[in-house]
Formats: structure tokens, sequence, C-alpha cells
């Protein structure tokens, strides 16, 4: 195998032969290594929550990926490519151009109300795929929330793990994680930055994060009159979830989703449904 | 706990039926391991292997399924090389696949060689003229090659994907998994071919032998064009079956009837060659030994049927069948001529093993029959279990059919 | 960062401590050798035999090896000199006529085919080329003998990492080998194993 | 900061540990060992170290005294040759012999002695010692010399020997004493000889060096019949020596080894061999092939007025006669007849196979006759006069007990049976010897080296030194043209707890010696007969007797591979005999043996088959064969295992069973299960069965007991067993 | 003192069909030299050990016509593209360019059996068993020759151990030539009849060398192009004829037309 070993010998069958095989095991070796230099590096970067979302996003189903001018109508079909940040995104731009967001009520479209389909989605807000909202605040800083339809999802939440005050938050990181029915459920953050301060669910926000970068930061939220169409695909989206399981139940109570989903509801696989809706694999 | 395991958003039978759907197979796999605990122990006397039946049931078993598992090569070259997209949905099925068939093979031939613990020998003094070596090289590599391939799907396991640096290492892993389609297919070629070549090259079995072309006897590539038929087709009856037994949609009509297709072209490429093989080798390099063809036939249990099934019923028939459009888009053509392929490569593994070696070399010599011992089918059921057992742990736990989600969610 | 390091090189350490030093100890068997022998006295210039003068090759081309009682006691058939070894040797085995189950420091296993007359009166070899310069010693050290193999430890050569500080350690098959190859000798296997 | 232990810290330990161990010898040195240890390790067998040395002896395991040349190991044999020159054997060995020095270790060899119980299929032995078998041993033989209920019989396998001239010494001496010889022993036909002659011609034997055609009456005399040197001359011709060689024919149920290596084959139907005699005789007579002026003067029965004479007897025998009885075709018959009369010197050879039985009395005579016919007893015949072995004095003829064939004693009349080297000489169906016992009341003893063949039957054993371990000399064999002598003098040290024979019969009967001085005063009369050459195998050449200075010196050369060969005598002219013999139904007798109420012409009973039973000389006896023969042979197909069949392809079809199938056989006696073989050239209508041993495995408390084709012989048959009638059904 | 000075040899055999009588002593003496163990009772003659098997073979006429023939059947030493050699994965056998013989090392030996399915002769034999002798045999074992282990295979390599102990004579009185006398394979020395001749095919003038050039001298399979050093010697013509398939089909087509 090796020259010094008896019964080697330079002649072509064993170069040749030899040289394959040490080269193909070079070269999955450096594969190897490379792959792990790589992942060493997207620790130093802090890259591992971006990271973790993308594989994320890849697992998800292509109907879930779809892209914000798709919900919006502007393009027949169009799938996601960057993981809905939209803050590089150049098609993104391209559509804005052709087609700005038109603020709710603004539009050619009807103002929109703050209430959709019975549940709160107030404008002044912006809204992340991840059924989030992001406020700024007077001080520069953006509050952080559960949407009305995330809350009423998790319903009476059991226990919530939120970020140490000085943690970093990247865009589509773990913002804070939440258990309940013995199911971990991670909330997507909707903004990059220092969290400056920790509410939690029956406070008006959950973080308060000083966010870093330049004005771009919220570009790739939902908002205004994207809103509606988008709700109302996560809402279909909802409904198939809880019906696959053949719980058969209907989300409208009388017109207005009920507050506690889980409770109404406690034969449906909220695993699914959460991971489903939370956007996690 | 198990259903923590269960990738989100997929389901899954109950526990309690996993575990009944488990356990005949365990047992299977308890008996197997008897068995080749029998044959390391006691020796190989256990089988009813013998000086003129050095080879049987499981070299036959390694043959037949490392040209079954071609398809993680095939696929995967396919997917990462020629970015045909469409196969993504497969993909790590047949990986899994080809990681049941190639670890099994393995592990069959360290039961099978009567010194499992001086088998690194090859790798230190290797005869690199040997196609055994080539074999033992490639698959050990290929191997590692699978497992590292395999390592992505385990590490996105819902339980396991929550250690972030997994999660990461699989990723940047994945980016580079174009590197290892390519060092798999590269391989593959080889030790698919080197099989083929194990026998082609045994100049004192006329019946095996064929001509070199460039290096390497005809059938070393018969083997690679035969092995590439039956690749897709395995990936695609087994999914076919991991449907029918889950009752549930994994992979799009379009990706089965592409898998088809894809049997179909390899086979009638390989069927051709073959037939101008055999043509050769009847008219010229096997008379020429002093060897008269037709005397191959010449025996009840192997007559000339064998290469009538081999070449137009598993062969030809079947590769009509699927490169005609309209007949692999219905199932009741496309599932059968796939489950032809496999026993027209099958078949040829078998001649080529078997009958080569019951056949006499000597004038005086006779014809030779062999029953392999409960010992060599316990081995062999071994893997099938094995094999059973990994791919349905890998189904349950990991998330084999990326688009199982989206197909049982129609929007 | 610091903590884990600590940790990975711990177990590092640990590792180098058993395989260099713990691996060797476990692996050999040391074994005295039934009598004491001193090559020195034998081969001096008091007594003055030559080497082979004990171990001897025959006319057929077979090697003696180790010399037995008879040529033993050809001289101790009593007590000569005044050492303890030698009377416990002409008590416990020449009067009782048993053979002394020496144990063979380079004894080489059944496979392998040695002839000494090829080496030494064809190749004209030294003793001292394979044996090394035990003529001159006063005692016989232990045997060690590799529990698993079976091996003498000389075969391997004394130091674990096979790393050989004079031209007579090593007696495994490379070795040979190796002098074979310089003096473009025999290469078959078959010259060499029976 | 205390080390905590987390999964993580744990993970990185391992890691350290794997990484610094790649980095010592550790996983290296082990991987190398291991491999090494595959190689070397305690289970398998390891070579014997020590001084090689060379030494010399005779084989006894038959009468062709070949001289033996043994490489030795620490003293011990590892492997034998011939001893070059040797005049039996010039150099080579057969396959026994080449594997004499196994026999030692045979799995079944026995070191004290044991008491037999029988079960169903297997035999328990139990620990006994030798004192209390000789004690009963000796009651019993007091008994049967005291109140005569009985006899006291010895069954010796290897007549000829010393030994066995002190036996008959002893039995003579104790009054009703029976000195046995198996059936088919060749002492019984020269013997047949005597009967003609009326008085003892004198020991005879055969000069192969003057034969040109050999007729050979089912004998196996091209496979294992006659010294190794004499078989090579007899094919010498083959091949491309350019030598010149005999032609040989062979009459031959079986297709057998003999049958397959002759010149011609003449196949006959089982047990008609009397007939073909008769038709042989027939044409030289019609044709006046013989020596008329010999004939009329000496032959008394040749043709006598009033009485059925020979002549009347052959007169019956005319080819389409001779070729109805035979299935020999009438042609045939003439040509050998006249072959033999016109290629001569001939000689026409009777024994049987040592398998398959003796040809009987009468079918002796009938072949003596045509030897006699052919003029192969006279001065220029093949049939040559030899002196006997000079032996000490108090064995002269009249203190001897007779030789008797176990089939010509009265049956219920043996006390005690001895069976003496019951390991060697040819098998004998235990049914046969089990009848001439008194029932329920005799004691059977056999003093043997291991439990096989006749020792299996016995009530006790007392195990002998084996081949190689004991001292024995070895009797002329019948085929030699002169007498010889030579000795096979221990290369191995017998276990303790063994006897050899002499010692066994010499507390029996109560007499002070050895067997070493037996021989030794042997060795002094043959030097006292200052007659012959010795072969000495130090110098590879033979010298005259009177070149040695003493009887030691004789003693040193026979005990070292050497032999002594008498000087040929000139044939004694041919005295008056009959052709028939004297007994008073001569003739009638004659002429049945030659009609034959052989079991084959008994009508066809449906599924009844011919089993033709097969052995080799000094191979199948009681199985004193290397464990690595009848593995080896049963491996290259050379000879088939005992149980197999081997059919005609028409009979097979006829009984309904396949090449490989299985199937029964079944006598009054018992059933065998046999596999079947099919070969194209074997006779119609018969099944030949081997009779050799099986492979064994060690032995234990119990061993299963041997189980071949002579145990389904009916004893009331026939005196023979060459050919018996068996059931044949598919299994 | 260089290796050029040693004479290259191709040792051969010659074995004269005419002679043989099929008695065995060659293949006895044989595994007595090679210490080729006795075996278990459940051996049979498809996975036992003797490096030298002895087909009978016949004519094909049936009944009472039939004629025979004893072919000892063992490594034919082939020379050119020797079909074990270039098999085996790890080097265990080899050709030794010095004496032709063909080595099987059974240490270096994995026990995979792709020589045996290579061989067309079916000399190779495989250790299904542990080899084991009868108590205290051990100690009659050949010292030259070492004892396999189970599952390794082994073959004839023309009793290799006795050119050790050839050589090592020669080297006893300082020469690197051995005498030819001293170096004949167990069963040349055996036979009983003198059938096999054995020596140096390269000497123009030993017995086996002019029996080789014999007209009497055919190979088996020799169209297979492996140059085997073992000949065979017959007059017979059917028995010549056995040498391949293609010659044996010749005859039947002759006695039938």
């Amino acid at each position: 195998m090796l020259p010094w070993v008896y019964e080697f010998r330079w002649d072509a069958g064993h170069i040749i032969f030899l040289g394959v095989f040490f080269s193909v095991l070079i070269i999955i070796a450096s594969t190897l290594m490379r792959a792990l230099m790589r992942a060493i590096g997207d620790f130093k970067n802090r890259r591992v929550d971006h990271v973790m979302w993308e594989v994320a996003f890849e697992d998800l189903p292509e109907p879930a990926r779809a892209c914000r001018h798709q919900l919006s109508g502007e393009v027949a079909h169009r799938t996601c490519p960057n993981e809905f940040d939209c803050r590089d995104c150049v098609s993104h731009e391209l559509f804005l151009r052709a087609n700005p967001v038109p603020p709710a009520g603004t539009g050619p479209q009807a103002p929109e109300e703050e209430q959709l389909f019975g549940l709160s989605f107030p404008l002044d807000r912006y809204y992340d795929r991840g059924h989030t909202w992001v406020k700024p605040a007077a001080d520069g800083t953006l509050l952080v929330g559960l949407n009305d339809l995330g809350t009423r999802l998790l319903g009476s939440v059991e226990n919530i793990q939120l970020p140490e005050i000085g943690s970093t938050m990247h865009v589509h990181g773990t913002a804070w994680q939440v258990s309940t029915r013995g199911a971990d459920t991670r909330i997507l953050s909707p903004v990059e930055g220092t969290v400056v301060d920790v509410g939690g669910p029956g406070k008006e926000w959950y973080l308060k994060v000083r966010p870093e970068g330049n004005g771009d930061a919220l570009r790739h939220l939902l908002r205004g009159a994207e809103i509606k169409p988008w709700l109302t695909r996560e809402l279909e989206r909802l409904q198939f979830a809880l019906s696959e399981d053949g719980v058969g139940m209907s989300l409208a109570d009388g017109g207005v989703p009920v507050e506690d989903l889980p409770r109404s509801a406690p034969k449906a696989d909220w695993d699914a449904v959460w991971g489903e809706m939370f956007l996690e694999a | 706990m198990d259903k923590l395991l269960i990738t989100r958003g997929v389901q899954r039978s109950p526990f309690w039926k996993f575990i009944l759907w488990i356990l005949p197979w365990a047992m299977l796999l308890a008996w197997g391991l008897y068995g080749a605990y029998l044959c390391l122990a006691e020796g190989l006397n256990q089988t009813n292997m013998d000086n003129r039946f050095a080879f049987g049931l499981w070299i036959y078993l390694d043959l037949t399924v490392i040209a079954f598992g071609a398809g993680a090569f095939f696929t995967g070259f396919l997917l990462y090389i020629l970015k045909r997209h469409e196969l993504k949905s497969v993909i790590n099925s047949a990986v899994v696949l080809g990681l049941i068939c190639y670890s099994g093979a393995i592990v069959v031939l360290m039961v099978d060689v009567g010194q499992p613990l001086r088998a690194w020998f090859t790798f230190w003094h290797p005869n690199v003229h040997s196609m055994l070596t080539e074999v033992t090289f490639c698959l050990t590599l290929y191997l590692t090659v699978l497992i590292l391939e395999y390592a992505p799907i385990v590490m996105k396991n819902r339980q396991i994907r929550k250690v972030p640096s997994y999660l990461v290492f699989e990723f940047n892993l994945h980016k580079l998994m174009v590197v290892f389609a390519g060092v798999g297919a590269f391989l593959s070629f080889f030790h698919q071919g080197s099989l083929g070549g194990l026998y082609g090259v045994l100049r004192g079995r006329p019946f095996a032998f064929r001509e070199d072309l460039g290096i390497w006897p005809s059938t070393f590539f018969l083997f690679v064009l035969s092995a590439m038929a039956a690749g897709p087709s395995f990936v695609l009856l087994t999914t076919w079956l991991v449907e029918k037994l889950s009752k549930k949609r994994l992979v799009k009509r379009e990706t089965m009837s592409y898998l088809g297709k894809l049997s179909g072209v390899m086979l009638i490429i390989y069927i051709l060659f073959k037939s101008v093989d055999t043509l050769i080798w009847i008219n010229s390099t096997s008379p020429s030994s002093g060897f008269p063809a037709f005397e191959y036939y010449d025996r009840a249990a192997f007559g000339t049927w064998v290469l009538f099934a081999e070449v137009v019923l598993f062969g030809l028939l079947p590769a009509l069948v699927l490169l005609r459009k309209k007949l692999r888009e219905r199932m009741v053509w496309l599932i059968p001529s796939a489950v032809f392929v496999l026993a027209g490569v099958a078949l040829n593994r078998f001649v080529l093993t078997i009958q080569t070696l019951a056949l006499p070399t000597l004038v005086f010599d006779e014809f030779l029959s062999y029953m392999p011992s409960w010992q060599e089918v316990a081995t062999f059921s071994m893997v099938i279990a094995y094999g059973v057992l990994l791919y349905s742990l890998s189904f349950r736990y990991l998330h084999l059919f990326p688009q199982e989600r989206e197909l049982t969610q129609p929007y | 960062m610091q903590k884990g390091a600590l940790w990975f090189l711990s177990g590092f350490g640990l590792a180098l401590l058993i395989g260099w030093y713990a691996f060797p100890q476990l692996l050999y068997r040391s074994v005295d050798q039934p009598v004491q022998f001193s090559h020195a006295v034998h081969a001096g210039e008091a007594v003055g035999m030559t080497c082979d003068g004990c171990h001897a090759v025959s006319d057929d081309g077979r090697f003696a090896g180790i010399p037995t009682l008879e040529q033993c006691a050809g001289c101790h058939v009593d007590v000569l000199g005044a050492s303890e070894a030698e009377k416990y040797f002409v008590e416990e085995y020449v009067r009782q006529e048993r053979e002394v189950p020496w144990h063979v420091y380079a004894r080489q296993p059944d496979n392998a085919h040695f002839s000494h007359a090829d080496h030494v009166k064809v190749g004209e070899i030294a003793c001292e080329r394979c044996h090394g310069p035990h003529g001159t010693s006063e005692t016989l050290r232990p045997f060690e003998e590799n529990r698993i193999t079976g091996y003498s430890r000389d075969i391997w050569g004394v130091n674990i990492s096979g790393v050989k500080s004079n031209p007579w350690e090593g007696m495994k098959m490379d070795d040979c080998v190796a002098c074979h190859k310089e003096n473009n000798r025999r290469s078959a296997c078959l010259a060499c194993h029976k | 900061m205390p080390l905590t232990l987390t999964r993580r810290n744990v993970l990185k330990f391992v890691g350290g540990s794997i990484a610094g161990m790649m980095v010592t010898p550790l996983p290296w040195k082990l991987l190398d060992d291991v491999a090494i240890w595959t190689q070397n390790g305690p289970w398998i067998p390891k070579v014997p170290r020590g001084p090689i040395t060379t030494a010399f002896s005779t084989c006894a395991l038959c009468s062709a005294g070949c001289g033996i040349q043994a490489r030795c190991v620490n003293t011990i044999p590892y492997a034998l040759s011939g001893i070059r020159n040797h005049p039996a054997n010039n150099g080579t060995l057969c396959p026994s012999g080449v594997a004499g020095h196994h026999l030692a270790y045979h799995p079944l060899r026995l070191k004290s002695p044991v008491q037999l119980f029988r079960r169903e299929e297997t035999i328990e032995v139990q620990p006994v010692s030798s004192e209390e078998i000789l004690g009963k041993i000796s009651a019993a033989v007091a008994i049967s010399r005291n109140a005569g209920e009985g006899t006291l019989a010895l069954l010796d396998q290897r007549p000829g020997r010393s030994v066995s001239l002190f036996y008959r010494n002893q039995l003579a001496m104790h009054g009703r004493g029976v000195y046995l010889v198996s059936p088919t022993d060749p002492i019984l036909i020269t013997q047949c000889l005597d009967e003609m002659v009326g008085t003892s011609f004198g020991p005879v034997g055969y000069n192969l060096e003057r034969v040109r055609t050999v007729l050979s009456f089912s004998a196996p005399v091209l496979d294992g019949w006659g010294t190794p040197v004499q078989t090579s001359k007899m094919l010498a011709h083959r091949g491309s020596s350019g030598q010149k060689g005999a032609r040989v024919i062979q009459i031959d149920s079986r297709y057998s080894r003999s049958a397959q290596l002759a010149d011609q084959w003449i196949p006959i139907k089982p047990n008609t061999e009397a007939a073909l005699a008769f038709g042989l005789a027939h044409v030289l007579l019609r044709e006046g092939l013989y020596d008329k002026a010999l004939i009329q003067s000496r032959a008394l029965d040749f043709q006598t007025k009033g009485k059925h004479s020979y002549f009347d007897l052959v007169g019956r025998f005319t080819p389409d006669h001779t070729a109805e009885c035979t299935g020999v075709s009438r042609d045939v018959i003439v040509a050998t007849a006249r072959a033999l009369a016109a290629q001569g010197p001939s000689l026409v050879i009777g024994d049987g196979d040592s398998g398959g039985g003796p040809l009987g009395r009468e079918a002796e005579m009938a072949v003596w006759g045509i030897n006699i016919l052919l003029g192969a007893l006279g001065s220029n015949g093949a049939i040559v006069h030899h002196r006997a072995v000079p032996a000490p004095k108090e064995f002269s003829a009249n203190g001897l007990s007779p030789v008797q064939g176990v089939s010509d004693i009265p049956d219920h009349s043996i006390g005690v049976l001895l069976i003496d080297a019951s390991e060697q000489g040819d098998p004998l169906p235990w049914s046969l010897l089990e009848r001439k016992l008194i029932p329920d009341q005799s004691l059977v003893v056999a003093f043997s080296p291991t439990l096989t063949g006749l020792a299996q039957h016995t009530h006790y054993i007392i195990p002998t030194p084996a081949h190689l371990e004991a001292l024995t000399d070895v009797p002329t064999m019948l085929s030699s043209a002169t007498g010889t002598f030579s000795v096979s003098s221990p290369l191995l040290r017998r276990p303790e707890g063994t006897m050899d024979a002499r010692e066994i019969m010499g507390k029996i009967f109560e007499v002070e010696g050895t067997l070493e001085e037996l021989l030794k005063q042997r060795t002094s009369a043959i030097f006292e007969s200052r007659r012959g050459r010795v072969f000495k195998a130090s110098t590879g050449s033979s010298v005259q007797l009177t070149e040695l200075g003493s009887s030691d010196e004789l003693w040193a050369e026979l005990t070292a591979g050497g032999m002594w060969m008498d000087d040929p005598v000139r044939s004694k002219p041919l005295p008056e005999f009959h052709f028939m013999g004297r007994s008073p139904a001569a003739y009638e007798r004659m002429l049945d043996a030659g009609e034959g109420i052989s079991s084959s012409n008994e009508p066809d009973a449906p599924r009844k088959i011919t089993v033709l039973p097969y052995g080799r000389r000094a191979e199948v006896g009681g199985a004193q064969l290397s464990p690595l023969m009848t593995k080896l042979y049963q491996e290259s197909g050379l000879h088939r295992s005992s149980k197999v069949a081997v059919l005609n392809p028409a009979t097979a079809k006829e009984f309904n069973v396949a090449n490989g199938g299985r199937g029964t056989l079944v006598t009054e006696r018992g059933t065998q299960e046999v596999t079947i073989r099919v070969d194209g050239a074997v006779m119609p209508g018969v099944a030949e069965i081997a009779v050799s041993p099986e492979p064994v495995g060690q032995a234990g408390t119990e061993i299963v007991q041997e189980q071949d084709i002579l145990e389904l012989i009916v004893p009331d048959q026939a005196p023979t067993w060459r050919a018996f009638r068996a059931t044949l059904q598919k299994a | 003192m260089d290796q050029t000075t040693v004479k290259k040899s191709r040792y051969g055999m010659a074995i004269d069909l005419d002679r043989c009588t099929g008695c065995g002593a060659c293949l006895i003496a044989c595994a007595v030299e090679n210490n080729v163990s006795p075996g278990q009772p459940k051996v049979n003659e498809r996975n036992g050990t003797t490096w030298m098997r002895v087909f009978e073979v016949q004519d094909g006429r049936p009944f009472p016509d039939a004629q025979t023939a004893f072919i000892p059947m063992m490594c034919q030493q082939c020379e050119v593209e020797t079909p074990c050699v270039s098999v085996c994965p790890q080097n265990a056998v080899e050709v030794d360019p010095e004496t032709g013989i063909v080595g099987q090392i059974p240490q270096r030996c994995l026990g995979c059996r792709y020589c045996m399915t290579a061989c067309p002769y079916h000399a190779r034999y495989y250790n299904w068993w542990d080899p084991k002798w009868p108590d205290g045999m051990e100690k009659a074992l050949n010292p030259d020759v070492a004892p396999r282990m189970r599952g390794v295979v082994e073959k004839c390599n023309f009793c290799h151990g006795r050119l050790h102990e050839a050589r090592a004579r020669a080297a006893a009185q300082g020469s690197r030539q051995i005498n030819p006398s001293d170096y004949i394979p167990a069963c040349v020395e055996a036979c009983p009849v003198q059938a096999i001749a054995f020596g140096d095919l390269n000497d123009e003038s030993t017995d086996v060398a002019l029996l080789a050039r014999s007209e009497r001298a055919f190979r088996f399979l020799a169209r297979l192009g492996t140059e085997t050093k073992v000949y065979y010697l017959s007059g017979r013509d059917w028995v010549r004829r056995l040498a391949d398939r293609e010659l044996a089909r010749s005859k039947k087509e002759t006695l039938h037309g």
C-alpha cells in the first residue's frame, strides 16, 4: 500500500491504482475537512441562526415557501429563494419598483380594518412570516411580539424561554422558545439586533430590540395590504393542518377564531400544526 | 418520546403498530445473527459451499444487492452533477437503500471470508491486478461516502437537528454533496464494473470469461450498465412498496415514471451490448478455448431458457415497456416492469455466480449442484432483515421523502 | 474553549501513556529461562568454544539450534565450576536426564523456513548480524513472550515503536525482506515460507 | 474551576483519547498481532521440532515384505518411503504402507484392555484388567481341555508368521485346539493342490518373470495382490517404457480395478468361475493343447473306466454349455483357451477378491487343473516349488495343529475363540464365525490394537502394539518364487498396557519366552541353513547369506529393512494326482460346482439384486487403515464408500433408482442404506459394494458399530460370499 | 555471488496415464508429506482437502467394452496468465520466478476463495474445518511443512518443503545449486509403477523434459493458454481427447457419424 511496505513496486499498476485510491481518499477527507472548517467558520461568524433557518426553510413543503409577491397576486407562482429574507432580494426590488406596496387603506384596495377574520392585525406594525410582529418604538428600538393568530395558536403557554437581555437576535434566528403540551416550538426572530428588554405573554410585547444594520432592517416584513392575502393563506394552511388529522374542527367559532385554539380542539396534532404554522421542520 | 423523534408534520403509524412491524424482522435478524455466528465460530463447514462451489448464496447476494444499490450513486449523479432536480424527492431514500445494500454486502463478505481478522491485508498488501482488490477498495471507500451521505439525513432528525453544531455541519456537508456524488459515481463505476470483471477475467472458466475491452473484460461494462438499469428500478419499487405499506403518497407520479424511464434507457443499452457480447462469446471467445458454447446449455436445469429469460423476457420486454411514455405512466405497467428489470439483473448475477461454478471445466468432471444450508440462508436473511429494519427506522424517524408533506397537503 | 481543550488534552495524554507505556507492559509476558547460562564463560578464553561448537549445522543442512542435554552433558556430567546455576543444571537436568525447556529468543513460527546453512555457509553472514553480540553475555535475559502471538519479543524488536537501533534487532518478515532486497536474494514467498 | 462532567466534555475526552491512541503503537501493533494470532494461534497444530533421523524397517501390513525407510523427528516417524532396490518394493510403497505410521494414532486405538457391550447401533467399552481377561481365558481353556466342551480355537488373520508356528504348536499340545484361518487365506489355495496330489506338495509360488499370459479368476492381480515390484513388472509394457510385461486377462463379475487395468476383461456371471474353468479345460482337451504324456501318466482320474472321470466332467462343459452357464461368449472361451496354450508360459490364478470371499475349493481345483493342463506346474512353468523358511526344530510338521479354514469346521463347536491380528487380513463376515461358536457359552477375545473389524464383535479385547510398534516377522507371499523372511522392527515405542500376542499366549499356556527370542531362533535357523541371499538396506544390494559372519549380523540386517530370500530350487516333477481331488463324491461335487446351484440361477425374484462385495488386500481387512486414507480415497473418488452401490444404468432403471439417489438393501440379516451410483461399465443385474472402513471420529466410551455390506450375508447361504441376493428398494 | 549465478528452473511433471493404476499411493504420500489432516468424518469428496485428486475416467462405452484410465490431478503450475495469481487480492499466490512453482501462502490468505473459482483444474482446496489429527499424531507431522488453519486455501506446491531441504543440503556443502536427486516430490517418490517423472523442464536432458516433448504428451485444457507445467502422457486416443471439450466432442461425432 505504501512505497516502503513489502510488495510495493513502482510499476504502472501500483502507481495508477494506489494513486487513484489515495486521490479519492484525499478528496473525501478534504471535503469532510472543508465542511468542518466551514461549519467552524459559521460558528465564528455567528451564522448559526441563519444556517439553522436556512436548513429549516429548505425542509418546508414547497407551498409554505411561497413568495410574498405570489401571495399578493403579483405573480402566479414563485417560491422564495431567499428564505423569506427580502433584504437583499433583487426580485423584491423589482417587484416593489413595479408595484409599491400601498399601506393598508391607502391603496387602490378598500381601506383595511385592523380586524381581519376576527383577528387583530393592527396596521401600525410589520409582520413576519413566522407570526411575529415588529413595531418600531420612538427610541429607535424595535418592539417584537406574537401576532394574534400566533397567540391563539399557542393558547395558554406552559413554559417560555425568553432570551437574556443583551443577547443578539438574527433575522429568522430563534427569538424565544415556547413549550406547551409536550412540544417545543421556537418562534422566529423577525429582526436583527440586541435584546434590551424582555416582556412576555400577557405583556404588550415580548422583546425590545436595538436593531443593527442599515435602514433595510424591516424590508423583509409584510405590511399594509400584504397582510390580508397572507393571513388568508395562513388560515387555509391552518385549516388544512387541523383537518388532516380528521379532527375536522372549524376554525371559526361564530366568525371569530377562538382565543385558545388548543383548548378548543385538544385532539388535534398541535405539534404538527405549530411546526407548520411557525415554519419549523 | 417516539412522537418527538418523528419529523414534524408527517404522519406515522402508532408506535405499537411500528413495534409489531419491527418485531418479526428483528427476530429474523436475530436468527440470522445466530447463523452468522455459527459460520464465524465453527467455520464455513456450516455452509454447503465446497471446493467446487467455492462461492455460493452469499456472493450471489452480494452481487445482486450491490447492483440494486446502484440507485444511490446513479440518482446522486443525476441529481447533483446533471442537476435533474426531480430526483431530489427520492435521493434520501436512494441513499438509505444504497447504504443498506453496501453495508449488508460487506457484512456478508466478512462472514464469507475465512479470515476476516486478516482482511485488512488486502489494503496493506494489495494485488492491484485483482478485480477483488478493486472491489474491496472501492466498496470500502464508497461505503464511507454513503455513510457521509447518510449522515446529513440522520442529522436532520427532529431531535438531533436541535444540536446547532450537528446541523451546521450537516448544512455545510450537504453543500458539498456534489463532491460525494461525483466520487460515488466514480467509485461505483469501478466497483460495479469490477464485480462484473470478477467473473469476466476467469480465464479458467470459459463460461464466464470474456475478451478484454481495454483493460477490462466486457462484463465490466455490462455490469455497470445493468446496475444502472437496476438501481432506479429498485428505488422505484421500494418507494412504491413503502407507499403501499404506509398508505401514503410519497413521491410524485412523474418522478416514478422518470425513474422507470431511466431504467428503460439503461436497460435497452445494456441489452444491446449484452446481445453483441453474447454473440461474440458464443462464436469466438468460448470455442477458442476449447469449449463449445452450446454445451453450457446442455444441462437440464440451465437450458437456453436462461439466456432467453435474461435477454428477452427480463430484458427487452421491460425495456420496451419502460421506454413507452404512456405505459410507464400507468402503475400497472410500471411496477411489473421494474420487477422484471430487477429479476433480469438478479438472474444475470445468478447465472454468473452459480452457473459458472456448476458447470464443469474438465471433460471428465461432472455438473454439480448446490443447495445452501440454513446457516447460509440465515445469514442472507440477516441482511434482508437488517435492510428492512434500517429502512423502517429511517422512514419513521428521518425525513426520507421531502415531497411527502406537500403531497399530503392539497394546495 | 479552554476547558474543552483541557478535556481533550487529558484524553490525549492518557492515551499516550497507555499506548506507549502500559500497552507493552501488558502485551509481553516475561519468563525467566529455566537455567542461567553465561555465553561469556563458554566462549571466553577459559573454555574457548565457538558458536558452531554448540549451534551446529549438520551435513544435511539442518541447524541443530540450541544444544540438547546430551551435548551439554558431554562436559557437565558433574559440576565443574562453582556457580549455583551450573549446580542446579547438573542436579535438575543432567542427573535426571531431562531436557532443558529453553525459551528461544529467535524462534520463528512454523510457517517460516530459515536455513542457517544457506545464510551462514553460502551467504557468509555472521551470527551477530541477526542474533546480536549475545555470545559475550554473562547471563540470559528473561524471555519475553507476546501474549497474543506467542512470539518472542526479539521478533518485533525491543522498541515497541518498531524503531531499531541495532542491525540485529527485529526478526519480522520485513526485516528478512529488507536484507534480501538489499542483497538481491530470493524474493518468492515460498523461498522462506513452508 | 472544577472539571464538570458533561456530555460535551466526555466527548472531548474521548476524542482526545482516540487522537492520542492513533499516535501510539497500540492500535497498529494490535492489528498486526491479531493477524499473526490468526496465523499462529493455539488452535493451529504445531509441527514437531527436533533432530531428523532416518530409520529402516519392513512393512508388516501384508506379506509382501516391503522395505521401509522412515524419516523421523525426535525418533518418531513422520514419513515413510520404500527402500531403493529392495526386492519387494524397490523404493515404492502401496498407499496403505505409505500411511502405515499413522496406524498407531488410529482414532479407535486401544491402549488398555476393554470389555465390550453391544447396544443397538453402538458399542460401549469399559476398561478391564488384562489379568481378568487372561483369567477368564485360562479358565475356559481348562474347561475345554478337561471337560471336552467345545474347542479352543485361534483364528489367525496373519498365518505364516513365526508366532503362528508357536500357536499351532501350542494348540496341538492342548488337544482340543483348532487353528483357523480366514476362508480367503492363500494357504487354503495350496491346500487344494495338496488334496489333488494326496500329500503335501510342498510350498509353491509363482515365478512371474517367466509368465507371458496371466489368466486371473477374480484375483486382484494388478491391485495389491503381488509385491509392488511384481505388479510393476506386470504393467511394465504400459506407457513409454518399452519393456515387456505379461498379458493379463481378468475374469471378473465386477469391473474391478484389475479388470480395468487388465489387457482383457472377461465379465462372468457371479459364482460361475468353476464352469468357466471346466469350459477352458474342455477346449484345451478337445484341441489337444496339453501335455498328453504327462496327463496320461500322472492323472489318476483323467479317464477311468466305470467311474466318472475328469474327462467326462470337462466333456460336459462344451463352449456352448459353458457360455450358457457363465455368460461368457463361446468365442471368447475358445479364444482364451487357445491364447493360454499359444502364448505361454501361462499362469492361471485362482484366489478370490479379498473383499469378495474365496472361490471355493472345487473352483480352485478346477483352476489348478487348467494350470496342470497348461504345464504351469512343470519344470518350465510359472508355478514353482520352493522350500519352507527354516524354522526351529520344535516346530516340526507333526507338532503343529493343522490349518483349517473357518468354513471347514462344524457349527456350534468353538468354546473359546481367540482372534489374533484381527485388525489385519481379509474381511470375514461375522455371521460365518458366529455360527461356529457354541451359542451363549463361548468366550471371544481379540488381540488387536484397535477397536475395528472383527474385534468389534468380541467380548474382550487385549490391545496389542500397532503397526510399526510391534516386532513381527513377515511371511512369504504366495506370489513369491522363493521363500522369504524379513522382520518388521518397531519404529515407535509401544504404549504401556499393550502386549504382543506371544506374551498373551505365553501367559495363557504358561510358556516362557518372548517374541524376540522366537524370531532370533528362527533367524539362527535360517543362518544355519547357509542358503539364500540377504538384501541389505544400508547398501541397497544383496549378498550371499554365507558372506554374513553371524546370526546376529543377519538379525541386524533383517531388523533394519533387510530381507532374506531363499535360493530357487528345481521344481519337483508332478506326482500322481487326481484332477477332482480325493473325496468320495468328487465328481458330483465338482459337477455341482460347475453347473452351479448358485444363487444367481434361482428364479428371478422381483426386486432382488445380486450384491458383489469387494475390497482390497491389506486395506479392507479389519480396518487397519490410516484415518487419512479412508477420507482421501473417498474424496478423490478412487474408492467408493461402503455406503455406495454401483449399478449398470439399465439395472438402475429396472429397480427404479437414480444416480445419486438412495436405496435400501434388505436380507434376512438386516438392511443397509446405500447411495446409488450408475456406471455404464458395470455388469447388468449386479450391485458392486465396497467392503472398506468408513472414516471414524475420535473414540469415546461409545463408538458406532461398523456396518458393512458383509453384515447382510445370511450365513447358511453358501461357503463363500462373493455374491449374494438382496432386495433393493428405493429409499 | 549475485542472484544471476543461480540457475532459473522450471519444475514440471509428466504423468504417464497408461501406467497409472489408480492405486492412490501418490495422494496418500502427498497428504502425509504436506500435513494434510485426516479431517472430520463429515468430510466428503467435495469439501475435503487433498492436494492431489485422482479421477477415474471411462471412455463412455457401455458394458462390457468400457475402458478406464486414471488421471491424477493436482495444481498444474500454470506459467502464463496463471489464473489464480492475478485474482488473489492480497498477493497470497505467486509464481516463483526461480522455480516456476505457483506458491500459495496460507498465512497471507484471507480465505475469499476467489482463486478456487479461477482455477480450471479444481486443484485448490479450502480448509472448511479446523485441521485436526488424532491424539498424539501431531508429534508425527512433517516438520518441514506448516499446518494450515481453518479458513484458508491450500494446494500442491511440488512439495516445496523438499526443495527447502535440498537447498539446505546443498548449502551445507557451500553450494547454491541443488542436487536434482535431492528434490523429488512425495507423489513421484511414492508411485509404485513410476508413472510420474519430475524435474526441470529448462534442462533438456531431464526425463521430464524429454517426456514433455514426446508424441504421447498432452496437457489438460491447453487451449486456455495457461501453459501448465504438468504434462500427461497417453498413447490411447480416447484419453488424449479428454484434454478439452472440443476434442471430446469431436470423438462423439465421429462415433455417431
